[in-house]
């Protein structure tokens, strides 16, 4: 299989889906002339034309809307946040409109778009730039959340949320972008709602999705050393969310640590314990634990970042309490 | 007529537009014309009224926006409206849908919440859609349907479907930050004959409780418009003949160039903002009355007329009219509520299934 | 005591608090002519004149950062959301600014500011005016999330509220202003972070907020004449949130269920249920239930709208569950 | 001079604004005043320079934003500040909390994310505040600022403070709901001598690679604020005499009026949007270079030569600042990282506790 970065994957999902269908269009700020601030969308102005691959002013709210209108029109526009963390401006579309227009047409109306952008901290960006919206957004239904975090998935996750005919909130690991990966040929999806099991284990199941799935493998590498074989499931979506592989592994393995960069309170990693204890309520062996991000603002600088994201360490420490190998 | 009334009560409008929007229509309408516009603009005020008597019995719920006294505008702009265009506005949108041929038993059953409603009971007053006719809703936040208008006439151009876009908003709805963005999209978009979208700014003087002059200091709500590079006008939104020769310039113009052009329609809500709205503490009954004097169906009467329409035959069409709502509302209660699975379906247009939804 | 309703609670709480205080004014529409779409602010502007309760023009976002930066120098603004379906269109004023500046100043600058109206489902309002966006807010670190049931509580919430230091999202349970309900003579503050028990009891432990307080405690009585007790907990803030207030029930009680009326998915009742089996594990006889609205897009139809919201039954068959009365 | 090079170049700006941004400046300084402008606005520059160093070194993180070739703008604005006038901008801002008093070792700390920074090391580049020194930061998201502005010119006025607000913002920005909002605000609150706010609309020509003639139909910016009724003017941003001269000129109208009033500053942006780009495909070599003909540092040198000062004093005041500077970066380097427990303060005012914070 060839090997791609996740950026190409991207790109080469969304280029050839627009070769396929004169519907899809890319909207987003610097998309075009400028390459693409993360250049995900590099060189795709030379492919399609400016007709396609559209510079928009600095305004999520407009063109946000404007791509909503052009789906209901039968477009299929993709819309590229420069980062999610500009999303904020365009809650009301995305909340109000994409979300829920489907519904409150009564069905005559459909939203196929997809809104896609880097998603999580990055490096140094501070409280303004540096976000996880995954249950901020995951909340609503009408919408889909994906969060792929290998180049094989973000590929098949960026066709299949261009042909989906609901919106999709395409969550990418912006600090992920130039990790590579191997990514099968040909036209292939990946079918949303199916968490990915990222190295099977019988003694503990560990939950995330995006970047801190990477950080999994390699809390599951020191584990295994110590003669811990830990599960690591990849969510990969959101919403829908596969309730069914994780309650799986827990009766397995009776022990769960779900890690998330997001904030803890009302987040992905509260539903998934939650979820647990209530479907798995016999097979717990201890309760579950959540590593998350720190209760506050990102700061900028390093030190105090690098404390408040989830560490490799609290995670080991999770998995020690989990298992009774430290007192919690 | 009234004209220097208007003029001193807008105050410092700076309506510099040069567009006096009282002067005579040069437009010449048969009668037959005249009596269909009379006809459906006839049909939207007792609908209107319908309505209003149902939301104090009870029977229809959620928030109630009444079209009466704006009436010339839907119906004079929707008559240069051909098959594919699409239309869109806010929550005051029983008038839209019913010119574009949703039937008059279909949004009331939807009002009473019943299955057989235009959007099967789901969305009310506030959200009806008639994706057939060309209807796109029906929005209850105030802004938030402008971006949708000017991405649904970059698809229009995009596709070459030779087809325009009707945009509505409210006088209130211009201040906020939708509309900004929107606009500008618009105007950007049309330089390249991407934006056939046509701006029916509905100036009904009030958002809600608040008065123009409250609501922004430059008053003249077409001249806003500058901002965007896109050219305007302003028209008498009480006479259905000055709008309908505003419409068809104006829309023909929109459909030639595929670039937006906006139109600033004078008019007034003579009923309170909402159905379940009493007190109107933010104007006076004088006000009321004077622009009553200049209500849109009055108006038109005097045009009949003036063409020797005969009294009797107007009234028959009040009686028509009068029957075909009444056979609405009869429609609408006995028409059955909705089956309760209907709760979690149209949540996806795919497969996905709710349960599992999240 | 004074028998008031929620409303003047509400009013009263903003009137004796600017009669102290010049520094505190209202903005919102429709709040001064019109009276206040729900009349809670109806009168004020007599009382106080336009200065201080200000109308503002149909511009969530400009209006609630206005009063962000009102609030920086030195006011104590309160800003009326109509109803906060509205705030999405606020939303990156409140969680980029007001949440956010005290942090990223160094503590330079801090905001006082409340942001106040209707949350919840109200009568037949349909998809684009009915949330319950507790969970929504509540994740954000800087924010504080309060959501009084009593008159009482609103009063005392609401004068702390306008006095701390930082910004707070209030609220209101919307379909509750006309109810009425004792609210003690003078001036007195309800502390954030503090749950309410609504109703003690040693069997089963309910939780909620807002409207569905009420509802538990029908539920409660009915529970009584079957002999079970039901201790209901009334959250009040959520955040800060009072976690040990739960915790001390649920070790009582070995049950626990939680009811809201937002979706369920990433969630206070997620955070919740996370929580009580996290603190409480080895006290819990059944997995902890939630109870919540279904997830859809609010209809507007009575019929679909009342099956949507959570019920009695619902939450009766729930509690039946915890208690190994029914299967689950 | 370029005058007819920049008219060309503007294309459809339909610049009526009756401002001719390149006439010689009225206003007359003394050599002292030229003096003291070009210490500033070199040290800017060198900090700037110093910036991109530490950036490329790796020792400052983040997004950072350089204002070469902007100076003439802050500098002439500030010039009219009066203790007690806020100050407010988006995240290329530390050309303005150097010049309202940070030093640049508070200011160079920060960017090295050390303890010692003018925020703890909290916010970096894009969030300076010194609220001491009237300035109120430092925002990352664009239009996000702008409502503030509004929020603070109101405060000041229902304060009697008698101080003014300078709100500034980008070109790119103007196109964001948010500024239409907070405008239509300002204009309004400003009929009742309520939002005494000097809008400075820095129009760099880009909003990153965007060119503002791609970003609007409507080019001439300043005209946008007729929609808000606000007044306005343009001013050569590349002249600082010619900067200073509107500032006085605005900002005394602002303080004795609670009006707010515009302006929009012409400059650009010699170096790259951020510190990390190196793609400069939305524009030519060519462009740049004819601007940097105009660079505000050498039009004032000019003006110091034309001034009868000598150019071995020129060379002495960029040597002083270039110990400054390098001064900055020693202490920066050196100052130690913020103790970790800084993490979790500041996130309230109160004394709530964030392990509970939830
Ligand atoms: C964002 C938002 N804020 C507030 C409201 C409440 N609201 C409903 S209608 C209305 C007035 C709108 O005025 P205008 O645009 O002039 O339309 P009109 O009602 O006059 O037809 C307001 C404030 C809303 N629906 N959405
Ligand atoms: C809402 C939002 N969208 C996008 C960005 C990314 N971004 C940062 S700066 C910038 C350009 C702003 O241009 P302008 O207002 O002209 O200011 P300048 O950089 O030229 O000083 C963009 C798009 C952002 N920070 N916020
Ligand atoms: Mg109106
Ligand atoms: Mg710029």
């Amino acid at each position: 299989m060839p090997v791609m970065t996740y950026r190409d994957a991207l790109r080469a999902a969304m280029a050839e889906e627009m070769e396929r269908d004169e519907q899809v269009v890319l909207l987003g700020e610097d998309i075009g002339v400028y390459g693409g601030t993360h250049l995900v969308t590099n060189g795709l102005i030379d492919q399609f034309g400016p007709r396609r691959v559209i510079d928009t002013p600095i305004s999520e709210n407009g063109f946000t809307g404007a791509a909503i209108g052009m789906a209901m029109a039968g477009m299929r526009p993709i819309v590229e946040m420069m980062t999610w963390n500009f999303s904020f401006q365009a809650a009301d579309q995305i909340i109000q409109n994409a979300a829920k227009i489907h519904y409150f047409s009564g069905g005559q109306v459909h939203v196929p778009l997809v809104i896609r952008g880097p998603n999580g901290g990055g490096v140094q960006l501070s409280a303004q730039h540096t976000h996880s919206l995954e249950g901020f957004y995951g909340h609503f239904p009408g919408l889909k959340v994906v969060s792929p975090v290998t180049p094989e998935d973000v590929k098949g996750m960026m066709l299949a949320s261009i042909r989906d005919p609901d919106p999709v909130i395409f969550l990418e690991a912006g600090a992920l972008y130039g990790t590579k990966g191997d990514v099968p040929e040909g036209d292939y999806t990946v079918e949303f709602g199916k968490a990915r099991i990222a190295r099977e284990g019988s003694d503990v199941t560990l939950v995330a999705y995006g970047r801190q799935v990477n950080m999994l493998l390699r809390v599951a590498d020191d584990l295994d050393k110590e003669g811990v074989q830990a599960e690591v499931i990849d969510l990969r979506s959101i919403r829908p969310f596969d309730t069914e592989t994780i309650i799986t592994s827990v009766k397995k393995t009776n022990r769960a640590v779900v890690v998330q960069e997001q904030w803890r309170w009302f987040s992905v990693a509260s539903e998934v314990a939650a979820l647990i204890q209530e479907h798995a309520f016999d097979y717990l062996d201890a309760p579950v634990e959540r590593v998350s991000g720190a209760e506050v603002p990102a700061p900028y600088a390093r030190n105090l970042e690098v404390a408040g994201f989830p560490s490799e360490e609290q995670i080991l420490e999770a998995v020690r309490r989990v298992l009774y190998q430290e007192s919690r | 007529m009234a004209t220097t009334k208007r003029t001193a009560r807008r105050g410092k409008t700076g309506n510099d537009a040069g567009t006096d929007s009282r002067k005579e229509p040069q437009v010449q309408l048969e009668t037959e014309e005249l009596i269909s516009l009379y006809q459906k603009m006839v049909e939207i005020r007792l609908f209107e009224d319908a309505c209003q008597r149902g939301f104090r019995q009870g029977k229809i719920g959620g928030y109630l926006h009444l079209y009466i006294g704006q009436e010339a505008v839907a119906t004079g702009f929707l008559e240069s409206h051909r098959s594919g265009d699409r239309i869109i506005t806010a929550y005051r949108d029983h008038a839209h849908a019913l010119l574009l041929g949703a039937t008059p038993r279909q949004i009331m059953a939807e009002l009473y919440g019943k299955g057989t409603g235009l959007v099967k009971g789901k969305g009310g007053s506030m959200h009806l859609f008639d994706a057939e006719n060309d209807f796109y809703g029906g929005y209850g936040i105030v802004g938030g349907h402008i971006p949708l208008g000017v991405g649904m006439a970059f698809a229009a151009a995009y596709n070459k479907e030779d087809s325009i876009v009707q945009l509505y908003l409210g006088d209130g709805a211009i201040n906020n930050g939708a509309f900004h963005e929107a606009a500008n999209l618009s105007g950007l978009w049309g330089q390249d004959g991407l934006n056939p979208c046509l701006w029916i700014l509905e100036n009904n003087q009030y958002g809600m409780g608040t008065s123009v002059e409250r609501a922004t200091a430059n008053t003249n709500l077409a001249s806003k418009f500058d901002a965007y590079g896109i050219e305007h006008e302003q028209v008498d939104g009480m006479d259905v003949v000055a709008v309908i020769e505003s419409a068809r310039r104006a829309s023909e113009r929109v459909r030639e160039s595929g670039t937006p052009f906006a139109v600033e329609a004078l008019t007034y809500r003579i009923v309170p903002h909402g159905a379940a709205d009493f007190l109107e503490r933010y104007r006076t009954k004088e006000e009321v009355k004077k622009w009553r004097e200049r209500d849109p169906i009055g108006l038109l009467e005097q045009r009949l007329e003036d063409a020797g329409v005969e009294e009797i035959a107007i009234a028959k069409i009040r009686e028509e009219k009068q029957d075909i709502v009444a056979d609405a509302v009869k429609f609408a209660e006995e028409s059955p509520v909705p089956e309760l699975s209907e709760l979690t379906t149209d949540v996806y247009a795919s497969e996905m299934h709710v349960a599992d939804a999240g």
